[in-house]
C-alpha cells in the first residue's frame, strides 16, 4: 500500500447548538476503500463535505497528496482529483443527463460548446458503466435510480484520484449495487483511494478495507476489516452491544381490519388486493420502481386513483386526499423525507404537531399549546430524537434523525392502519431497531402494519407476511415460514412481458 | 430559578420564527423616529403622531394581507388593483344612492371573488403566483376603470357621512378609527395566524407543501384562505379609501402591493414562504409611514425620498442576514469554548 | 374634535407686521416641470415677503389619498395657509374642512377644489382645450380639410384638469363634421404617448390634441417622423415643445403661466393673514397661445 | 431511416426547454394578428407593420433582459427605473453638451453599475432577489429624477440629430432601426444562452444552485452576468426612448419589469428558474405589442384592454399548463401500452 493520499488532522466543525466534529483525524492510503461508519449524526457527511471544500472546517489541518491544503472550495477539490457522490441527489432537473455530466467543465471549442462531443463522452462513460441511459434526456424524467447513477457517473468522469461515496446505494437497485461494486474494484485496483459511507454493513466486505467510526464528532477507532466483524463494528458505532437484530414479537392475529380491492393507479399499481389483520405486519417487497411507493400514495389517497375499493372494519371508505385517510385512521410515513415528510423550516414541534392538530383543537380551531408541548415531548423521548431543543428548525437535524420525525408525527394517533415506507432508509443500526420496537409496539396494540422496504433482512425479520411486488403487480403473497431471500427475489422478477419504458 | 425560566422563556421569544428581524426592524425604527423627532419639532405633536399612526393603519393592513400570502410560498400582485377596485365600486354604488352600508358588504363580496379567483388559479390551476396575479392585478385594475365608465365617480354625497367617519375622519377613545380599524384587523389575523390550525396549515404549506399535503393539510383551501384574508385586508383599504376622498378613484392603490411586499420583508417575512410573524408586519408598516411621513417634512425632494427608501429596504434586509450569520458565528464560538 | 391642535395657526387678523408665517404649497405631484414653476414663483414672492417659512409637500405621485394625506401632514406641521392644487375637485373636500376648522388659510394654485378658499389662481382648463380646439379647426379648414378622424392623447381619467382640458377640446369641435376618436391614455410619458400619435396617424387621423407636457411632446415627435401632415396642438410649454414648434411639427401650445400662479398665491396667503380683504374670489392666470409667429 | 432520424430530431427540439409552451404562444400570436388584422384593414399597412415592429422592440429588449434573470430562478424589478436612469442620464449629458455617443457610453457604464449592485445584493449578499431589486428599483427612479435636478431635460438638441436617427428614427434596408437593435442584442444573447459555458451555468444555476455551486460552478459570477444583461438591456431601452422624445423623461420605464416578466412567461420562461428560451420572449413581446396597437385600433377603452391583457397573460400559462399534463398523460399511456 502507498502513502497516504489524504490526511485530514484534528478536525472540529460546530453547527449552531451542534459541534458536528470534535478533533477528528482521518487517513486514506492510494489503491483502498475505507468505510467510514456511524451512528445518524456521527458526523460522516461533515466530515466529508471539508475533504470535498463544501464546508470549512473550524480547526485542523488538511493534507492531500502530501501537500497541504488550506484554501478548499468545490473548484480547488475537483482540481485535486477529489470527486463526491453525495448523500442527497445534487443534479440540476432542468438538464439532460450529459450537461450534468460535465457541468462545470464544459468541453468548449473557441468558447462553444460542443454538445455533440460532450453528448459523445457521456454515452462513453455510461456505457463503460453499463448503465443503459440516453445522454440527451432531461435529468428530471429519470427515476431516482437513475439519477443516482448519473450522479456515480459523473463523479467518475472526472477521472478522480480520490473518491468519496456518501451512502451511493441506498436507492440503488441490487444488480445496479453489484455493477458499482465491480467499479469500485477496478477503481481501487487503478490506484484510486476511495471512502465509502453506507449504513447496510452486509455490503462492506465486498469491497472494503480498512473501516474507520465515528461516534457523536468524536474518532473512535479504525481497524483493517479483516481483523473486525460486523457485530463489533455496530458495537462501536452504537457504544454498546446491540443484542437482536431483529426483534420479532408474537401476538395472535386478530380480525381483519382493512381491505384493498382491485387498486388502479397509473401504470405502477395494477388490480392491488389485499388484507390486512389486526396485530400483524405485512411487509412489501420488491425491487426498486416496482411501484410499492406509488401503491402507498395511491391508498393514502396522495395520488389520485383511477378505481378500486379500500374497507376499513368491514366499511367501505371513500380516500379521494391524505385527510381522508388519516381521517379513516390510515396513516404514511413517506419514503422521500426532504421532499414529502418534513417542512424543514419549521421546528420539530410543529412538524410533529401538524398532522395531529385535529387532536388539540379546540371546536373553533384554537391551538391548544399544552398539548402540543407535551405531545411533542412524549414523540420526541419515544424516538430518541436528539436536537437541542424543539424549537429548532427541523433542517438543522441529520439525515436519521429527520427520519424519526417523520415516522414520530403518526404515532401520537390511534390509527388503524400504519404505512412504513422505507423507515430505516439512510438511518444507522441502532436508530433501525428503535423503528423496528415501534412497529412491534403498534402491533401489540392491534394496529395493523404495513412495511414497505428495499432491505431483505428486515423485511425477513420484522413482517409477518410479505407481498412481493414487481411492475406495479402483487406478484405473491409469502407467509413468513415460507419466505426466502431467493424466493422473493424469484417474484419480484415476475415482469410483465414488455419493453421497460425507460429503454424504449 | 425563576429567572432562569424567564432566560428560556426569552430565548424562545427570540427563537420565533423571524423574531430576530423583528427586533433589528424595531431598534430602525426607533432610531429613525428619533432622527426624524429632532429634525422636525413638530413630529412628536399630538397632531402628527396621530395624523401619522392614520397614516400608517392602511400598509399595515395591505401589509397583513400580503403577509399572509407571502407565508404561504406566494405573492399577491392584485393588492393594489383590488384596493382600486373596491374604491370605485363602493363608491359608485353609493352614488347610484345605494345605503353606504350595502355598498360595503357588495364591495367585500366583490374583493372576496378577487381572492378566490388568486386562490383558485395559484393552488388548483398551479399557476406561478407571480403571474396568476399579474394577470388579476390588471383585470381588477380594468374593472376597477370600467365599473363607472373610465371616470372617477362624482362625490358619495351627504348620505354617506357616516361612512366617511366610520372609516377615516372619526375618533374613538381619542384615536382615529381607521387605526382602530387596523388594530382591530390586525388582532384577529394575528390570532388566526399564530392559534388556530389554519395559521398552523398557512405556516405548513409555505415550509413544504407536498409535506403539509401528506399530513392531511388541504392546500388549495390554505392558500385560498391566505389570498381570501389578502382580498378583505385591500377592500378595506379601498373603503378607507373612498371615504378619504369621498369619491371613487380609478387609480387608487396603484403599487400598493409593493408597499405591502417591503412592509412584510422588513418585518421579517421570508419571500420564500414559511417564516414571518403580523409583529413584523406592523414594525415594517410604520418604517415605511415614517419614512415617507419624516422625509416629506424634512423637505426631502422626491428623489431623495425614493433613494433613501431604496436603501433601507436593501440595508433592512441586509442586516438581518448579517445579524442572523454573525449570530451563529457567535454560537459556534460558544460551542467551541 | 381639534382637542389634538397644539401648533394650529393664529386666526386671522391678529398676525403683526413682525410675525413669521408659515405656508406650505401642495402640488398633485413633484413630477412635472409645471409644479416645480409653481414652486419657485411661491418662493420668490416668499423672499421679496420676507419672515416667511415656506415649504413646498408633494407626494411622491398623483394620488388623491395621498395629497389628503399631504394635506393633513401640512396641518399637523402647523401650517397657516396652505397653496394646493387640488388633484380632484371632491377628493380633498374633507380634509380641507379640518384645515378651516383649524383656521388656516387656504389658496387654490392650477386646479381649485369644491370647498371655499380665500382666491383661486388659475387656468381655466376647460376654456383653454376649447381655445385649443379652436386653433386646430380653424388651422384644419384654413387647409381645407373639414372632416376626418382626430385623436387625443391624454394622461388618464382621474386627473380633472386633463380631463376638462379634454372636455374643452371636444366641445369645440360640436357640429362640425369631425370625428373624435376614443381618448387614448399615455400617463403623460412621452414615449407611450407617442406609440399612441402614430397609432393614431396610421389611422389616418388630420389633428391630434396632447392634453399635457409628456402626451404634446410624443404627438409632435409622431407627426415630425410622420413628416407632417397632422395638425398637432398641445399643452404645456417646455423647451421640447417650444423647439417643435418652432419647426412646424406641432401647431401651437397652450402655455400657463405657473410661475405666476405661485408668485401670486402667496402674496394673496400673506394679505389674508394679515387680515386685509381680498378683492378676487377668481384669478385668471390666463393662457398664452404660442406658435410660430409668437416665438 | 432519414426520416426517422428528423423525426427523432423534431421530437427533441419539441421536447427542449419550454418549447412546448412557445409553440402554443406563436399559435396565439398568429390567431390574434389573425383577428386585429380582420378587425381593421390597416393593420397590415406596410405602415402599420413596421412601426408595430418598432413598438415591440423595446418589449423584446427587457424581455430578454429579465429572461436571463428568470432563468437563475430570479428575478429583476428595477429594469423599468433602470430605462428611466438611462433615458435622464443619456438626455442630461446631452443637453450639458456632451457628445451624444459619450453620453452612451456613460449611459452603460451606469446601467453596469446598477447590474452589478443587483448581481452582488442578490448572489453575494443574499438578499431575496425580489426585495434587493425592489430597492434598487426605487433607487434608480431616485437617481433618474436627482440628476437633472428632478426635471425632465430640455431638448437633447440638433447636435444629437444622429443619435436619434440610430436608435429610433432611422431605417437600415427597409427596417426601423431599432429593430435591427432589438434584432442584434437578440442575436448575440441568444448565442450566449445556448453555446456557451456562461449560458449553460445560467441555466443550471436556475435549475439547481447548489448542485451547480457543488459542480464548481461560480453562482454570484454567473446570477451578476444575468443581471449585466437586464441592465445593458434596459440601458438600450432607456436610450432608445431618450431618442423617441428627444428628452429625458423622468418617468421612462414605469412598470416596464412587470411587461417584461409577462412577456418573458407568455414566451415559455419559466419564473422558478432553470426554463425558458430567448426565442419565446420574442413571442412573449410580440403578443403583448400586438395587443397593445391592436387594442387601440380596436378603439377598445383602456378598461377593456386591461382586462383582455389580464386574461392572455392568464390562459397563456394556463394553456401550457394544462397541455403539459396532456403530454405527461399522453406519455404515460404510450408507455403502457
Ligand atoms: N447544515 C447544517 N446545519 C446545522 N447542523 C448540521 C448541518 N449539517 C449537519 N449538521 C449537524 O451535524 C451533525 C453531523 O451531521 P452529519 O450529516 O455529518 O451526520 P452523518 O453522520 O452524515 O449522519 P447520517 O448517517 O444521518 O447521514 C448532526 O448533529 C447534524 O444535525
Ligand atoms: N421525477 C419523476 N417524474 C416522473 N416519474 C418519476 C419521477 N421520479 C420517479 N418517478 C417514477 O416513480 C417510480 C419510483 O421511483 P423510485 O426510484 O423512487 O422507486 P421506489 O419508489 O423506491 O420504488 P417502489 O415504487 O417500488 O417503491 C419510478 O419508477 C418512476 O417511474
Ligand atoms: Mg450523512
Ligand atoms: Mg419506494
Amino acid at each position: 500500500m502507498g502513502n497516504f493520499i489524504v490526511e485530514l488532522e484534528n478536525v472540529s466543525k460546530g453547527f449552531p447548538g451542534v459541534k458536528a466534529l470534535d478533533h477528528v483525524s482521518l487517513q486514506l492510503r492510494a489503491g483502498e476503500v475505507l468505510a467510514l461508519l456511524g451512528e445518524n449524526g456521527a458526523g460522516k457527511s461533515t466530515l466529508m463535505k471539508i475533504l470535498s471544500g463544501v464546508y470549512t472546517m473550524d480547526e485542523g489541518t488538511m493534507k492531500i497528496f502530501g501537500e497541504m491544503v488550506t484554501e478548499m472550495n468545490p473548484v480547488a477539490a475537483q482540481e485535486l482529483g477529489i470527486a463526491i457522490i453525495h448523500q442527497e441527489l445534487n443534479m440540476c432537473d432542468h438538464l439532460t443527463v450529459a450537461q450534468n455530466i460535465f457541468l462545470g467543465r464544459e468541453v468548449t471549442k473557441k468558447g462553444i460548446l460542443s454538445d455533440a462531443e460532450m453528448n459523445q463522452k457521456a454515452s462513453e462513460i455510461l456505457s463503460s458503466l453499463s448503465m443503459d441511459i440516453d445522454p440527451d434526456t432531461v435529468l428530471g424524467d429519470l427515476s431516482v435510480s437513475k439519477q443516482q447513477m448519473v450522479e456515480i457517473a459523473k463523479a467518475l468522469s472526472t477521472n478522480a484520484r480520490i473518491l468519496i461515496m456518501d451512502e451511493p446505494t441506498s436507492a440503488l437497485t441490487s444488480q445496479e449495487i453489484d455493477e458499482l461494486f465491480t467499479i469500485i474494484n477496478r477503481l481501487k485496483n487503478e490506484g484510486c483511494g476511495i471512502v465509502y459511507i453506507s449504513h447496510r454493513l452486509e455490503e462492506l466486505q465486498h469491497i472494503v478495507d480498512r473501516v474507520m467510526i465515528l461516534r457523536d464528532g468524536q474518532y473512535i477507532t479504525s481497524m483493517d476489516f479483516k481483523d473486525t466483524s460486523i457485530q463489533e463494528v455496530i458495537a462501536h458505532m452504537v457504544g454498546r452491544e446491540i443484542t437482536e437484530k431483529f426483534p420479532r414479537v408474537n401476538r395472535s392475529v386478530g380480525r381483519k381490519i382493512f381491505e384493498v380491492q382491485h387498486l388502479n393507479a397509473g401504470k405502477l399499481v395494477k388490480d392491488i388486493s389485499f388484507s390486512l389483520y389486526e396485530g400483524e405486519i405485512v411487509g412489501i417487497a420488491g425491487l426498486m420502481g416496482a411501484g410499492r411507493t406509488e401503491t402507498t400514495r395511491a391508498i393514502f389517497g396522495a395520488d389520485a386513483k383511477e378505481s378500486g375499493t379500500i374497507i376499513i372494519d368491514g366499511e367501505v371508505v371513500e380516500i379521494n386526499q391524505p385527510i381522508d385517510a388519516i381521517n379513516a385512521g390510515i396513516v404514511l410515513a413517506p419514503e422521500n423525507r426532504k421532499k414529502d415528510g418534513l417542512c424543514t423550516k419549521l421546528s420539530i414541534k410543529d412538524n410533529i404537531a401538524l398532522p395531529n392538530l385535529d387532536m388539540m383543537v379546540n371546536p373553533l380551531g384554537i391551538v391548544n399549546t399544552k398539548k402540543e408541548e407535551e405531545m411533542t415531548v412524549k414523540a420526541i423521548k419515544n424516538l430518541d430524537i436528539r436536537l437541542a431543543n424543539s424549537d429548532v428548525d427541523a433542517e438543522s437535524l441529520s439525515g436519521g434523525n429527520q427520519q424519526k420525525v417523520v415516522v414520530g408525527k403518526w404515532l401520537a394517533r390511534n390509527s388503524r392502519v400504519v404505512i412504513f415506507d422505507e423507515p430505516t432508509r439512510g438511518i444507522d443500526v441502532g436508530s433501525k431497531v428503535e423503528i423496528y420496537n415501534i412497529m412491534n409496539a403498534l402491533k401489540s396494540q392491534g394496529i395493523g402494519v404495513i412495511f414497505v422496504s428495499s432491505e431483505m433482512p428486515e423485511i425477513l425479520g420484522i413482517s409477518d407476511r410479505i407481498l412481493v411486488m414487481a411492475d406495479g403487480r402483487i406478484t405473491k403473497e409469502l407467509d413468513i415460514e415460507e419466505a426466502t431471500q431467493d424466493s422473493i427475489l424469484a417474484y419480484a422478477t415476475q415482469f410483465d412481458k414488455k419493453i421497460h419504458h425507460d429503454i424504449a | 430559578m425563576g429567572n432562569k425560566d424567564l432566560g428560556k422563556k426569552m430565548l424562545k421569544v427570540f427563537s420565533k420564527r423571524g423574531m430576530g428581524q423583528v427586533i433589528t426592524a424595531s431598534v430602525g425604527l426607533v432610531v429613525l423616529v428619533v432622527v426624524f423627532g429632532i429634525l422636525n419639532p413638530n413630529f412628536f405633536s399630538s397632531r402628527n403622531v396621530s395624523n401619522l399612526l392614520r397614516q400608517i393603519a392602511p400598509i399595515i393592513l395591505i401589509g397583513i394581507g400580503q403577509s399572509y400570502v407571502l407565508i404561504t410560498g406566494n405573492i399577491d400582485l392584485s393588492i393594489g388593483s383590488v384596493v382600486g377596485m373596491s374604491c370605485m365600486i363602493s363608491a359608485t354604488l353609493m352614488t347610484k344612492g345605494m345605503s353606504p352600508w350595502l355598498a360595503v358588504g357588495f364591495t367585500y363580496v366583490a374583493a372576496l371573488a378577487m381572492g378566490i379567483l388568486n386562490g383558485q388559479l395559484v393552488s388548483k390551476a398551479k399557476l406561478p403566483p407571480f403571474i396568476a396575479t399579474l394577470g388579476t392585478m390588471t383585470i381588477a385594475r380594468g374593472i376597477a376603470q370600467i365599473v363607472n365608465n373610465n371616470y372617477n365617480t362624482d362625490s358619495i354625497g351627504a348620505g354617506a357621512e357616516g361612512f366617511r367617519e366610520l372609516f377615516y375622519y372619526g375618533k374613538t377613545a381619542g384615536l382615529f378609527n381607521t387605526i382602530w380599524i387596523a388594530l382591530g384587523l390586525w388582532l384577529v389575523f394575528n390570532f388566526i395566524l399564530s392559534k388556530t390550525r389554519t395559521g398552523r396549515h398557512i405556516y405548513a404549506v409555505g415550509s413544504n407543501a407536498h409535506a403539509a399535503h401528506l399530513s392531511g393539510v388541504n392546500i388549495a383551501q390554505t392558500v385560498t384562505k391566505a389570498y381570501l384574508v389578502s382580498a378583505v385586508c385591500a377592500a378595506t383599504v379601498g373603503l378607507i379609501m373612498t371615504a378619504i376622498s369621498g369619491m371613487g378613484t380609478m387609480d387608487a392603490g396603484t403599487t400598493y402591493e409593493l408597499y405591502a411586499v417591503a412592509a412584510s420583508v422588513i418585518g421579517g417575512v421570508s419571500t420564500l414562504g414559511g417564516q414571518g410573524i403580523l409583529l413584523g408586519t406592523i414594525v415594517g408598516a410604520s418604517i415605511w409611514g415614517v419614512l415617507q411621513n419624516g422625509l416629506q417634512f424634512a423637505g426631502a425632494p422626491v428623489a431623495i425620498r425614493n433613494i433613501v427608501i431604496g436603501v433601507i429596504v436593501i440595508i433592512s434586509v441586509l442586516l438581518d442576514i448579517v445579524l442572523r450569520a454573525n449570530n451563529r458565528k457567535n454560537k459556534k464560538g460558544k460551542a467551541a469554548a | 374634535n381639534d382637542t389634538g391642535s397644539t401648533n394650529a395657526g393664529e386666526p386671522a387678523g391678529q398676525a403683526t407686521a413682525e410675525e413669521s408665517f408659515k405656508v406650505y404649497l401642495i402640488t398633485m405631484d413633484q413630477m412635472d416641470q409645471h409644479w416645480v414653476t409653481v414652486d419657485a414663483g411661491a418662493k420668490q414672492a416668499a423672499e421679496e415677503l420676507g419672515n416667511i417659512s415656506y415649504t413646498w409637500l408633494a407626494p411622491d405621485v398623483k394620488d388623491d389619498a395621498k395629497q389628503i394625506e399631504s394635506i393633513n401632514n401640512a396641518i399637523a406641521g402647523g401650517a397657516q395657509a396652505i397653496l394646493l392644487a387640488a388633484n380632484g375637485p371632491n377628493a380633498v373636500t374633507s380634509a380641507l374642512r379640518e384645515a378651516e376648522n383649524e383656521g388656516i388659510k387656504i389658496i387654490y394654485v392650477d386646479s381649485p377644489a369644491d370647498f371655499p378658499a380665500v382666491q383661486t389662481l388659475a387656468t381655466d382648463n376647460e376654456a383653454a382645450g376649447k381655445t385649443a380646439g379652436m386653433e386646430m379647426l380653424a388651422a384644419l379648414e384654413a387647409q381645407g380639410i373639414t372632416e376626418g378622424k382626430i385623436g387625443i392623447v391624454n394622461v388618464n381619467a382621474s386627473t380633472s384638469s386633463v380631463v376638462a382640458r379634454e372636455n374643452g377640446f371636444r366641445a369645440a369641435f360640436e357640429g362640425t363634421a369631425f370625428e373624435l376618436l376614443q381618448t387614448q391614455y399615455g400617463e403623460g410619458d412621452a414615449a407611450r404617448s407617442q406609440d399612441i400619435a402614430a397609432n393614431y396617424i396610421t389611422e389616418g387621423v388630420v389633428g391630434i390634441f396632447g392634453a399635457n407636457e409628456g402626451s404634446t411632446v410624443g404627438a409632435g415627435n409622431a407627426i415630425k417622423e410622420a413628416g407632417g401632415g397632422v395638425v398637432g396642438v398641445g399643452f404645456d410649454k417646455s423647451d421640447t415643445i417650444l423647439q417643435l414648434i418652432s419647426e412646424g411639427q406641432l401647431l401651437a401650445t397652450m402655455a400657463q403661466n405657473p410661475d405666476v400662479m405661485g408668485y401670486e398665491g402667496m402674496k394673496t396667503a400673506v394679505k389674508a393673514l394679515k387680515g386685509e380683504t381680498i378683492a378676487d374670489e377668481l384669478v385668471d392666470t390666463g393662457v398664452s397661445v404660442i406658435d410660430k409667429s409668437s416665438l
